[in-house]
């Protein structure tokens, strides 16, 4: 009976609950969301593939393909290092949006390959 | 006669007006616990919902399995027309308050034997705790409802109603017998401390475990309607009783406050707390019921 | 667990007779996590239990066996999702251990912090499951409210809710910056001031006394036969804590308690993690007053691959000591890993004793008392596939190991 | 005309009144506090109607994260075939959409599609709290499109 005084407080308090789908929360600076590529500045060269740790991405090093697929990717961020540090090219970022829910599994890939070289 | 058995304040009234104190219950619950909580009307649309559903048949159901939770619907049903809503009562004949404690015990029974038919372990086990928990909190109901009518004399409740509405509150003439009521309204609906027979922590949803669709939204209407039923009895016999629809509202939603207090406040007992709680509350409302006995 | 020989059989075939079974899982609104545990009830006492896991093993040693040591990371972090990044931060500890390399101050500290943060995360979580488990919805709903400021807080520092992802080999893979301190502390006044309330309210509500105290006794010679860990032995009266019998990380440097509880019962295991919550949250508060002083080197430079070795390293979970033995092979991938849990040893011991002549309706709250996850539990636990041998491991080897354990 | 009426109550009534049940097959249970933290105040998946009811008989909506075990198939299929009509699925986590970091794993036998049919896919790992209720909104919009009147 303890919780009595609490009880009452929060009758007339407003409540905790986020108003989500209205309201978008507020989200830290260094949330990871999603993988963002860069397609102009990678160089398809697979590293991020190969540390990856579900196997999320897929490069194809002589078709200069690279492939993503949201549903399997475990949001480490590994791949951003890898490709910061070890390649220097930095062309994978976090981005820091998180509603991600489709209806299709095939919506969740993301294909690039690598663009032509303008004249 | 037939539209008062019908519509107001017979069946349609009473169905509605459950599920919305029901669903009042609901959201006070949520704001207590600082959520946001469902609108008032959700027992409704979950109602509709669950009507709209398939309905399963276990293939180790005993007979019976649909049957039941129509009769338990039924009974408390009939319970509602007995009992006075804003000081009307739509079926009154003689000796009712003894037929409305039957019919209101008789729909408990018969969800408790609806899960014995469905032949489920986690169904068995919660119809049986259900029925020992009966035979904890019939015992303080039946005592704390005789201490008014042994005061007043008569078996009616529509009597009782009026009478206190000219002999001030018996709740305060007898507050053992009115806290012993209290305790057994949370008892006989379930309601925390007493949601032993359908703890969803051991037992799954106990009683109605087997249940899908239809039959299920009639067990859960069971109980929507056995609280305002009690909550309008209490209020009848109780609480200065009631003559106009203002004065019953604010009394029962008073009362539907403190229910929900209790159900937010307090842990679960277990079966045999359960039966030392109430039975203690039976026997300080015997107080009450000797101090009747004995001084008029 | 029930063997196969034939007393054993016999045994079980009287029960059934005797008694009706109950199951209790895989789905059950008991836990979160799918487990299967059979109840033999003889009305509503508990006769006799079987803990039936396996249900969410999946493979993790041997999977790590074929992923590089920097994807194990990742791997190991998600054995299970309560406590994540205890895993990962053991896994990377036995790392270095392999490669004999220590880490930087700062790493040390933001580790350390990670890993408050998260038993402050995992006591709350397991205050509001008792909550829930004794059927009081508002305790749990309160308890879940307050421990979004932890999750806020592990957000903010790591980029996630529940895997953090913030180890990495030869140190942290994140900086703390020094703006985010001042709100933090603000939290953590917060989250102390609310820890009181709860301390108060399980120790004094009378509903939550009725259905805690004198449940599921786990007698201390029995804690000390089967060797059972963290704050379930801490509550028998046993002083055992990795954090302080043989310190790791900061937790030598910093000044703090080991909590014990003589009860014994359900409500000393609550207590007890009730009073680690204030120590963590003293611990927090120690690593952010020093983290602005330090330099701002968060990682050494370490080799892929390593050496043929093998190492050990420990580590406190919220749940108890977590072992993690790891064998290289002179490549990027291990040889052999091995990971010993506490919840294992907790539940597979301890549940039949607690269980036995309680009531059906305390099953619920013994079980929650030791604060059960199946998930590091059903790991696997395979013998060393490649070469088919055996090894046996002998205790002092065991300590051999152990001395080579950085700070 | 009555019919398509009463069949447009329940069609709202249904997307009022989600019931679900959570059930976790082998993950790491990061999802399943996730999905449980939606319960919570600061979430607080009751006020679009959401009760959690963990008994497959009474939800209309599974929740389903972790790759799925071996041992545990069977009776995830139970849990739907239990689930009356109608009824969505939501795959919650990057383990039940593709099994994950457990992809390949030996004792696995996800991903959750290939066991039941599955209306949203809500990747992350796990995924936040808010994306669990917008795959949860998402799934009732399904619903409208499934049994459309
Ligand atoms: S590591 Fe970077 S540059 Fe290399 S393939 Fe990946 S994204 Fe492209
Ligand atoms: S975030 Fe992690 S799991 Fe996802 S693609 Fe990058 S490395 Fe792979
Ligand atoms: S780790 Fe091995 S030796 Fe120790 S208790 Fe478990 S099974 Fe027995
Ligand atoms: S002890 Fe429990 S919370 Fe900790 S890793 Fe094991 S399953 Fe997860
Ligand atoms: S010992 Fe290993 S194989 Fe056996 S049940 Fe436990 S996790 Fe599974
Ligand atoms: S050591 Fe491993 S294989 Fe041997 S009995 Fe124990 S769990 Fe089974
Ligand atoms: S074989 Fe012995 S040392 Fe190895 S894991 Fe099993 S019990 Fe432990
Ligand atoms: S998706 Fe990630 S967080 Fe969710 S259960 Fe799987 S490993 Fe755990």
């Amino acid at each position: 009976m303890r919780l009595i005084g609490e009880a009452l407080k929060n009758v007339f308090r407003k409540p905790f609950t986020q108003k989500y789908p209205k309201v978008k929360p507020l989200v830290p600076e260094g949330l990871r969301g999603r993988v963002e590529h860069d397609k102009n500045k990678c160089i398809y060269c697979g590293l991020c593939a190969k540390y990856c740790p579900s196997g999320a991405i897929e490069v194809d090093v002589k078709k200069k393909i690279w492939r993503y697929d949201m549903g399997r990717c475990l949001f480490c961020s590994q791949c951003e290092e890898v490709c910061k540090y070890m390649v220097r090219k930095n062309a994978i970022t976090m981005a820091r949006d998180f509603e991600h829910a489709e209806r299709k599994k095939s919506r969740l890939i993301t294909i690039h390959r690598k663009p032509k070289p303008e004249k | 006669m037939i539209f008062e058995i019908l519509i107001y304040p017979g069946f349609v009234f009473l169905v509605l007006i459950s599920m919305i104190y029901y669903g009042i219950l609901r959201k006070l619950a949520a704001r207590m616990q600082s959520r946001i909580g469902p609108p008032i009307w959700q027992p409704i649309l979950d109602f509709i919902k669950l009507v709209g559903k398939e309905d399963l048949n276990p293939e180790q159901a005993k007979a019976g399995f649909t049957l039941w939770p129509f009769i338990a619907i039924t009974s408390v049903l009939i319970a509602g027309l007995l009992t006075p809503i804003a000081g009307i009562v739509p079926l009154s004949f003689t000796g009712d308050i003894v037929v409305l404690i039957y019919f209101l015990a008789f729909g408990s029974l018969a969800v408790y034997l609806s899960g014995f038919s469905s032949s489920n372990p986690f169904g068995v086990v919660g119809s049986m705790r259900g029925l020992i928990q009966m035979i904890g909190y019939e015992f303080p109901f039946i005592v704390s409802i005789l201490v008014p009518v042994v005061a007043a004399g008569m078996l009616s409740p529509f009597l009782i109603n009026t009478l206190q509405i000219h002999y001030g509150w018996f709740g305060f003439v007898f507050p053992f017998a009115a806290i012993a009521y209290f305790i057994s309204i949370l008892a006989k609906v379930e309601i925390p401390p007493f949601h032993t027979p359908g703890a969803h922590q051991e037992i799954v949803s106990g009683y109605s475990t087997e249940y899908t669709g239809t039959r299920l939204a009639m067990i859960e209407l069971t109980h929507m309607i056995k609280l305002f039923v009690l909550i309008s009895l209490g209020v009848a016999l109780f609480f200065g009783g009631s003559a106009d629809m203002v004065t019953f509202l604010v009394k029962s939603l008073v009362l539907l406050f403190v229910v929900t207090l209790a159900r937010v406040l307090v842990a679960r007992f277990r079966i045999d707390q359960i039966l030392k709680f109430t039975w203690f509350f039976g026997l300080v409302a015997l107080i009450d019921l000797v101090r009747v006995m004995v001084f008029i | 667990m029930r063997g196969e020989s034939k007393e054993e059989k016999a045994k079980e075939k009287e029960l059934e007779r005797q008694t009706y079974s109950l199951p209790v899982g895989p789905q059950h609104p008991m836990y979160i996590e799918a487990e299967n545990l059979n109840v033999y009830l003889d009305g509503e006492t508990i006769v006799d239990v079987d803990v039936n896991v396996g249900y969410l093993h999946r493979g993790i040693e041997e999977l790590m066996q074929r992923r590089n040591y920097l994807q194990n990371i990742f791997v190991a972090e998600r054995i299970c999702g309560i406590c994540s990044g205890i895993h990962s931060m053991t896994y990377c500890q036995c790392v270095e251990n392999l490669l004999g390399i220590d880490i930087p101050e700062r790493a040390k500290y933001i580790r350390t912090l990670v890993l408050e943060l998260e038993r402050l995360h995992s006591h709350f979580l397991f205050l509001g499951v008792v909550g829930y488990e004794i059927g009081m919805d508002t305790v749990f709903m309160y308890v879940w409210k307050d421990r979004e400021h932890v999750m806020d807080m592990l957000e903010q520092v790591s980029g996630n809710r529940v895997n953090y992802a913030m180890p990495t080999m030869g140190g942290v893979r994140r900086d703390i910056p020094n703006h985010i301190i001042p709100s933090m502390l603000e939290k953590l006044n917060h989250l102390e001031k609310r820890t009181e309330y709860y301390r108060k309210l399980f120790l004094r509500d009378r509903t939550i006394i009725a259905r805690s105290r004198g449940v599921g006794i786990l007698p201390k010679k029995d804690v000390e036969r089967l060797s059972i860990v963290g704050p379930v032995a801490r509550a028998s009266g046993v002083r055992i804590d990795v954090r302080m019998d043989f310190p790791y990380l900061k937790y030598g440097d910093l000044d703090w308690k080991v909590i014990v509880e003589k009860g014994e019962d359900s409500q000393a295991r609550v207590m007890v993690k009730v009073l680690e919550i204030f120590q963590s949250i003293s611990i927090l508060r120690q690593c952010l007053k020093k983290l602005p002083s330090l330099d701002r080197e968060i990682k050494t430079k370490v080799p892929l691959a390593i050496p043929k070795t093998e190492a050990i390293a420990i580590m406190e979970a919220p749940r108890g000591e977590l072992v993690y033995y790891a064998m290289s092979n002179g490549t990027d991938r291990p040889e052999r890993m091995r990971i010993r849990t506490p919840s294992f040893v907790n539940i597979i011991y301890s549940l039949p004793i607690m269980l036995k002549e309680q009531q059906l309706a305390d099953l619920p709250i013994i079980v929650a008392s030791i604060d059960p996850c199946f998930s590091c539990t059903d790991r696997m636990t395979l013998i060393d596939t490649k070469s088919g041998e055996r090894k046996t491991v002998d205790e002092t080897y065991l300590k051999r190991l152990g001395e080579r354990r950085s700070r | 005309m009555f019919r398509r009426i009463g069949d447009k109550i329940v069609c709202y009534a249904r997307r009022k009144s989600p019931w679900i049940l959570h059930f976790d097959t082998g993950g790491c249970n990061g999802c399943a506090i996730e999905t449980f933290a939606v319960l919570t105040p600061r979430y607080d998946i009751e006020r679009f109607g959401g009760l959690s009811k963990a008994n497959p008989r009474h939800s209309d909506i599974l929740i389903i994260s972790g790759a799925v075990t071996k041992k545990i198939e069977s009776r995830l299929r139970r849990v739907y075939e239990q689930t009356p009509e109608p009824k969505a699925v939501i795959a919650v986590g990057s383990c039940a959409i593709s099994k994950g970091v457990f992809h390949d794993a030996y004792n696995i036998s996800g991903p959750l599609d290939r066991i039941m049919p599955v209306d949203v896919y809500v990747p992350g790992c796990p995924p936040k709290p808010e994306a669990i209720l917008q795959g949860l909104l998402k799934a009732l919009d399904v619903w409208r499109e499934r049994y459309k009147i």
